[in-house]
This record gives C-alpha cells, structure tokens and sequence, in this order.
C-alpha cells in the first residue's frame, strides 16, 4: 500500500501536506504524535473512510483490517453472534471449534453467550482484536490497540502482530504509548 | 477553461463579467417588464391580471433550470471532484431557492384576480412549491453535515436523486391533479401566447437568465474568497484595498 | 526501491497464475500502459507479500499489479442494465395505455358496462340537447360520439362554466337500467388548453 | 446463504431491542384510528379516503422508523466494518433493507387492507389497496434508506429526514392511492399500476448498488 503526497485540511487547521508513506509487507509501522495531530485521521484514510483533500492512495490488497476506536462489534448481539456476523461479512468460514480456540486465548469464553453490552471495555475490545483475526487480512490498521487493556490484553496484541507481521502481513499502529517494537519504523507527526 | 479552475484565475477574471451581466440583466428586465405590464394591450379573458405572466413564467422557467444545474454540478464534483463545482453549487443554491419562491409568490398573485383564491391546487402551483422543498431540503443539508468534503458530496446526491425526481413528481401531479378535481384554469395554459405577447415575455427571459447568472457568479466569487482566506494571494482582498 | 507509480490510461490483461488467497482465484494482471500517458518506468521490485511470485516484464513499460478480484463487476453491469430496461419498458407501457381512461358512448349503449357501479363516460354533447328541468338544478343532455350511440344523461348541480354543446364531456356516476345515466360529476373540456407534450391523450376536465 | 445470515442477524438485533422496534406499526394503527375515528361519517361511506388516508400514514410510519435504520450500526461501529468490504456491504445492505421492509412494510400490507375491511370497505377495494401497500412499501423503505444513509452519524439527523424525504415520495403516494382511487370507480388502472411497478424496479435496481459508497462516503463524521 502506497501513499502519495497526501494533503488533509479538514478544519482550518492543515493536518498533513505532501505526506508520502510506503507500507511494505512484514513491516510494523507506527504513528507517534500528540493527541489531535491526525494520526487516526490518517489511518481513517488510509482505511478509505474518510477522502483527503487531495493526494492519492493506491492499495495493492484490497480487504483492510481497521480497528477504531468504536468496538466492530454490535452492542446487543453476543459475543458468539458476533464472531459469527464477522466471518459471514469476510466470507471464510469459522467452525465452532476455531472460534472456541480463540475465545479461550483471549479469556472470553464464559462471556461467550453474554451480549457485548454487559461486557468491560476490555472485553469489548478483545472481541473487536478476535473480529479482525477472523477476517485474516493481510493489513492491519490499528487506532490506538492497547487502550482499555489490561497488561495481559496487551502482551497478547502484541505478541499478534509480531507473528502477523513474520508471516508476511503488515501493520499501521497509531499510539501515544511508548514503541515496544523492534524493527518498527517510526512515522513523526508532530504540529508544525 | 482551464485556466479558471483555479481559484485565484476565477476570482480576477470574472470581475468583470459579473458587471456585464448585471448591467445587461437589469437592463433587459426593465425593457421587458416596463414594455409587458404598460404597453401591451389586456388579455380578453383576464385583462390586467395577466400580466404578471412577464415575471412569473421566466421565474418559474429557471427555478427548474437551476435545480437542474445544481444536480450537473452534483455529477461533475462526484465524478470528477472539480473544486468550483462544490463552489457553484454552494453559490447557485439560495439563487435557486429564491427564484421558486418569487415563481410561487407571483404565481399567487395571478391566483387571486384569475380564481379568486391565491392558493389552487393546480398542478404546476403544487409542483413548483414541491421544487420549493427540495431547495429547502439542499440548503438545510448543507447546514446540517458540519463536514464540509462529507457535506459537498452529500449534496451533491441528493440533488442528483431530486433532479430525477422532478419530472416523476410534474407527472404525477398533474395526472393526480386532472383525475380527481379537475384542473381549473392552468397558470397561462388557455391563453395561447400572441405574438405581441411574445417578444417583451422572451426578453423578460433573457434578462432573467443573465441576472441569475450574474448574482450566482457574484455568488461564487465571494464563496471562493472565504474558502481560500488563508490563501496569500486573497489577503489584499481581505483588508479590503480594493473590491 | 519504489518508483513513483501514478494511475494511467492502460488496457488490463489478466492472467491466471492459478494461486487461491482466501477462496478467491487471484489474477495477475498487467496494465499495459500508453505512451502519451503519464510516463512510468518501473525498475526493480515491488513490495508485494513475499509468497507472490512476480515474472518481471524487460521492457520496463508495464506496470504489474496483483489485485485478487473476481468476476463480480460483469454481474453487477448485467444487473443494472437488465433493471434499468425493465423500468423503462414498463413506464413506456404505461404511458401507451393511459388513454383509455371512460368508457365511450357506443359502450354506454350496447350495454357491455357494470350497472350497479360508479362509472365514467364520456363523449360530446349533442347540439340543442340540454333541458333544464322547473324545479331548479336538475339538467339532461344526451352525449354522442358523433357516430350512431347517444345515451341520455340526468345531472343534478351546476355545469361548469365551459361545459357547451359540440364540446368533450365527461360525466361520472351509475348507469340505471333503463339506458339514462344519472351523473354524481360532469366534468367538461378545455377548449384549447397548454396539454403537457408527453400527456397528448389526456383530457382536461373543468369543474367549478 | 451470506444474505440469509445477515437477514437473520437483522431480525435478531430488532427483536432484541424489545418494544422499539414495534413503535411503527403502533403508530400506524394509531393514526389511522385517529384519523377514521375523527372522519367517521366521511370515511364510512367513501372508501377512497381511507384508501388516502392509510397511504399517508404509511409514509409517516416509513420515515419515522427509518431513522434509526443504520443508527445502531454507527454506533457500534459495525457500520465502518462492513464498509471496508466492498462486495459483503451490498449483502449488508439487501439485508437491512429487508429487515427494515419486513418490520414495517409486510405489517402495513397486512393491517391496512385488514382495517379497510372493518370499516365497511368491499373486499376486492382492500385486496387493491393490499396490493398497492405491497407495491409501494419497498419503494418506500429503499428510497428513504438512501436520505437516511446521506444522514447517518449526524445528531437530529431524524426530523431532517422528513424535510429530505418527502417531495421524493410524492409520486409513490399519488400513484399508489390513484391505483385505488381509480379501481373504486372502476376505472381501467392499469397504467398506474404499472407506474407503480416501474418505481418499485426503478428503486431495485439502483438504491442497493448505491448504498454501499454512499454508506462509505457518511462515515467521516
């Protein structure tokens, strides 16, 4: 996925201008920046939601992976609703037994017949990181992941992308969290 | 043509053809209401009332015209994200507006002599007010999306489904209006236009047309000011040196 | 190692390199590009994920683009065109047979109408036919179609104002059994009336 | 077989939010109550003004239930997953149009031609009156998803929605109460009817491929 001097001006204030930035497949790649910068704007454009004044985005693989800051999953729907609701929007199949194994890895698995509404922040959440397992899209756009994870929560995420990343998908973080990658590659977006 | 895509040509050049066509407009209108409502001689079924037809139908003729235009321009900025087709309909909107509601007022004022009450739901009455709504419904929406690249492009849907509502809604009207109670007089349907009506009611036309496009070109510059404010080019205009 | 890649004016060929990603066929598909285009020169390799393999054209004018897609826009296109045809066949079908909208006389009179209901018919009426009767609104006219049937109408109220004899009218109410039609409306019409072009069938009606 | 999923999701988020999602046809039975009640002598011996009557109210009922069409979705930010795959929001789309169609169109069919009848009207008028609901009811419900996804994600986008929606509704209501109107006087209607069809195909084929990048366009509040 490439992007091509890209110019956002949505209020008055100029987000980005002439902003080029080549996501390669296996690489982590992460927006640092103060809160109102633009860092989820730029991944909302990246993700396609939003259009940018001008510039240009070409996307070599088409399904995206996004994560926003709203949960992708339905508030009344259960858990096992949802998981379900994923995969028939992704179009690969999940059979009970895969998703039992993820709901045991991310500990959710007594939550499974609760509906989301009555489940923490944290739960919401990983329900949203398992939504994106299912799809298996090879980019990931992720808004700030960590918020509203617990330090196990966290390691796990973590510990997602790196061998996501090893298999050949790419990630775009956007956090304010210091980096705990090795070989990501930083993209500054402070306000000039 | 090119060269008038960019904001800071548009502004320059057109200077002057908005005084061009402000001059000519008011002009022609003068010429044609002054010769159509003194010197023409009355109408036999109607007399006097009939005059108003010298503003009411060019009005009511380019209210449709602007709606219309407003939903090519929609097209354009959805195909081709032109920057002045934002700007135009931003500018045309209002005019538009206006224009149905002087149709719909002069239309009333002919209602009253002719029928003896301002409001009948004859058919093109009723589908110049739905025209109304319609223009209401742009500038309300335009209002409401705080978003202004989300708003352009709402916009610019909306006028393209109401463009092709527009006919539907004249056909069925009228096909409604005739079936149930029947249509009283049309607004200048019975009256075949003679020839000496004819020549001040097209230049009342013309002039309608130019000014219209005079005041949305005024319209349009002023808009592409206050967009690109903070442009260096635009500050000279913005202290207001010269206008 | 990337070169600037703008989109460009090209014909896409798809060739099938057979590999599955995620259940869809993924095609290979090279966009050969014009020369008065925007230039391209693509040298080296592209980032692509890595278990791809990419056969790279020597002659540096192609741009090679994966993009797993399937066969879904031909179905979309077909759906569009075959929708937007039957709409427009059915609305031409239903301009066609909107004339028919009253009976006319000769069906008044050979009595292949429903009695017992609400019926319009219409026709023009006969000269030096209407009788209005002592007692106040109650009027007759006979309506013809110049041809051969005439039937009797029998209308209680006031005619409208361009209701005259040798004009179209259209009266609306029942058929009682002796052949009299006795009118609940009568609706006459326009002289010469701005008829909307696409409305060349439809009679106006005028009521007070 | 995805359509069916979805549809079944649809109805299962509707049923779940309890009461809410009933406040339509309620509404629509409550309106057309009024409305005999109060032209009581009027409607009971001229079938066409409730025929006018029933079709208005459907409108109503329509826009007011539209409204919270994609509202959820938003909110939970479901609407922004679907959007990103291009070719399952059109199922998504189907399928919510269907969910909203079978909430409030298929009940409206049902009860309009129903309280036609218990107010003394022949049974063929309410069977024309049922066939014209069920003409109609689709046109509605897509035409109205397609304002209502220009407004998705804005505070009062509802009563907006009526100002927006309603000039585009005029020729459904026209022609669907003329098909009656001209049955009732047992005038030929066929080329009303086919109006009818001709808006309802008209709308099939163009509001769903639609949806899916106007859907993509309103999601940057």
């Amino acid at each position: 996925m490439t992007v091509t001097d890209l110019h956002c001006q949505p209020g008055s204030q100029e987000l980005f201008n002439g902003l080029c930035l080549s996501i390669v497949a296996g690489e982590v790649c992460e927006l640092r920046g103060p809160n109102g910068c633009g860092k989820s704007t730029l991944l909302r454009i990246m993700a396609g939601l939003q259009q940018p004044d001008n510039g240009k985005i070409t996307r070599f693989i088409e399904p995206l992976g996004y994560l926003g800051h709203k949960f992708g999953v339905s508030s009344i729907l259960t858990v096992r609703e949802n998981l379900q609701w994923t995969s028939t929007l992704c179009g690969n199949r999940l059979d009970s037994h895969r998703a039992r194994e993820f709901l045991e890895k991310f500990q959710l698995l007594s939550a499974a017949n609760k509906s989301i509404q009555e489940l923490s922040a944290g739960q919401k959440r990983r329900c949203s990181v398992i939504c994106l397992l299912i799809g298996n899209y090879k980019l990931w756009l992720l808004d700030e992941p960590f918020s509203s994870l617990d330090s196990s929560g966290e390691e796990l995420v973590r510990e997602l992308i790196q061998d996501h990343c090893r298999n050949g998908g790419s990630t775009v973080i956007a956090s304010h969290s210091e980096s705990r990658f090795a070989n990501a590659n930083q993209v500054e977006l402070g306000i000039s | 043509m090119h060269r008038l895509a960019s904001p800071q040509h548009f502004f320059l050049d057109t200077k002057m053809w908005v005084v061009w066509l402000y001059v000519v407009g008011i002009i022609g209108l003068l010429v044609g209401s002054i010769w159509g409502l003194a010197f023409v001689p009355p109408e036999r079924f109607q007399g006097d009332s009939f005059r108003i037809i010298f503003v009411h139908v060019p009005v009511a003729i380019f209210a449709q015209i602007v709606y219309i235009s407003l939903a090519i321009a929609g097209g354009v900025h959805l195909v081709w994200k032109l920057r002045m087709a934002d700007v135009y309909m931003a500018a045309a909107t209002p005019v538009g507006f206006w224009l149905t509601a002087l149709a719909l007022g002069s239309g009333m004022m002919w209602g009253i002599p002719t029928w003896g009450t301002p409001w009948e739901w004859d058919a093109r009455i009723v589908s110049t007010f739905f025209l109304l709504i319609l223009f209401l419904g742009l500038i309300v929406l335009r209002q409401v999306i705080p978003n202004p690249a989300r708003a352009t492009t709402a916009l610019s849907i909306l006028a393209i489904v109401g463009a092709i509502n527009i006919p539907i809604i004249k056909y069925s009207v009228v096909w409604f209006n005739t079936l149930h109670q029947p249509a009283s007089i049309e607004l200048f349907g019975d009256i075949s236009i003679h020839t000496i009506y004819r020549i001040p009611l097209f230049t009342n036309i013309a002039s309608v047309f130019i000014l219209t496009a005079g005041i949305i070109l005024a319209n349009m510059r002023y808009l592409t000011i206050e967009r690109n404010a903070s442009k260096t080019w635009v500050q000279p205009w913005i202290q207001g040196r010269d206008q | 190692m990337l070169q600037r890649l703008g989109f460009s004016l090209g014909f896409r060929e798809e060739i099938n390199d057979g590999t599955t990603y995620n259940g869809w066929t993924r095609y290979l598909c090279v966009e050969h590009v014009y020369p008065h285009s925007c230039r391209i020169d693509w040298t080296g390799n592209i980032p692509i994920h890595p278990t791809q393999t990419i056969q790279t054209k020597e002659s540096g004018r192609h741009r090679v683009v994966v993009k797993p897609h399937r066969r879904r826009r031909l179905s979309i296109i077909l759906f569009l065109f075959v929708g937007a045809l039957t709409t427009v066949l059915i609305a031409i079908f239903a301009l066609q047979n909107y004339i028919n909208h009253f009976y006319p006389p000769h069906q008044i009179v050979s009595g292949e109408v429903p009695i017992d209901r609400t019926i319009r018919a219409g026709g023009i009426v006969r000269e030096s036919s209407i009788a209005h009767d002592s007692t106040g609104l109650g009027v007759t006219f006979d309506i013809t179609d110049d041809v051969s049937a005439t039937f009797s109408v029998q209308y209680e109220g006031i005619l409208p104002s361009l209701f005259r004899e040798g004009e179209l009218a259209v009266v609306i109410g029942k058929l009682d059994d002796s052949g009299v039609f006795n009118a609940t409306r009568v609706l006459a019409k326009h002289d010469e009336n701005y008829v909307p072009p696409e409305l060349e069938g439809l009679i106006e009606y005028d009521d007070p | 077989m995805r359509l069916w999923l979805l549809y079944r999701r649809e109805l299962l988020i509707e049923i779940r939010s309890g009461v809410e999602s009933f406040i339509p046809i309620v509404f629509f039975i409550l309106v057309v109550g009024i409305f005999s009640f109060v032209l009581n002598e009027v409607v009971s011996n001229e079938s066409k003004v409730l025929v006018s009557v029933v079709w208005i109210t459907t409108l109503f009922t329509s826009i007011l239930s539209l409204d919270n069409l994609f509202k959820r979705d938003h909110t939970d930010g479901t609407l922004a997953v679907a959007v990103l795959h291009s070719d399952a929001v059109i199922a998504l789309v189907v399928a919510k149009l269907f969910g909203h169609w079978t909430l409030t169109g298929i009940p409206i069919t049902i009860l309009g031609p129903l309280i036609g009848l218990m107010s003394g009207m022949q049974f063929e008028h309410a069977a024309m009156l049922g066939l014209t609901l069920l003409i109609g009811t689709p046109t509605i419900t897509m035409l109205g998803a397609l304002v209502t996804a220009l407004l998705v994600g804005l505070g009062r986008g509802g009563e907006l929605l009526t100002i927006l929606i309603l000039p585009m509704y005029i020729p459904i209501l026209l022609f669907g109460m003329g098909v009656c109107h001209l049955y009732i006087d047992s005038a030929p209607y066929t080329s009303e009817l086919l109006w009818c069809l001709a808006l309802l195909t008209g709308t099939i084929t163009a509001i769903p491929l639609a949806l899916g990048p106007v859907l993509k366009l309103s999601q940057d509040s």
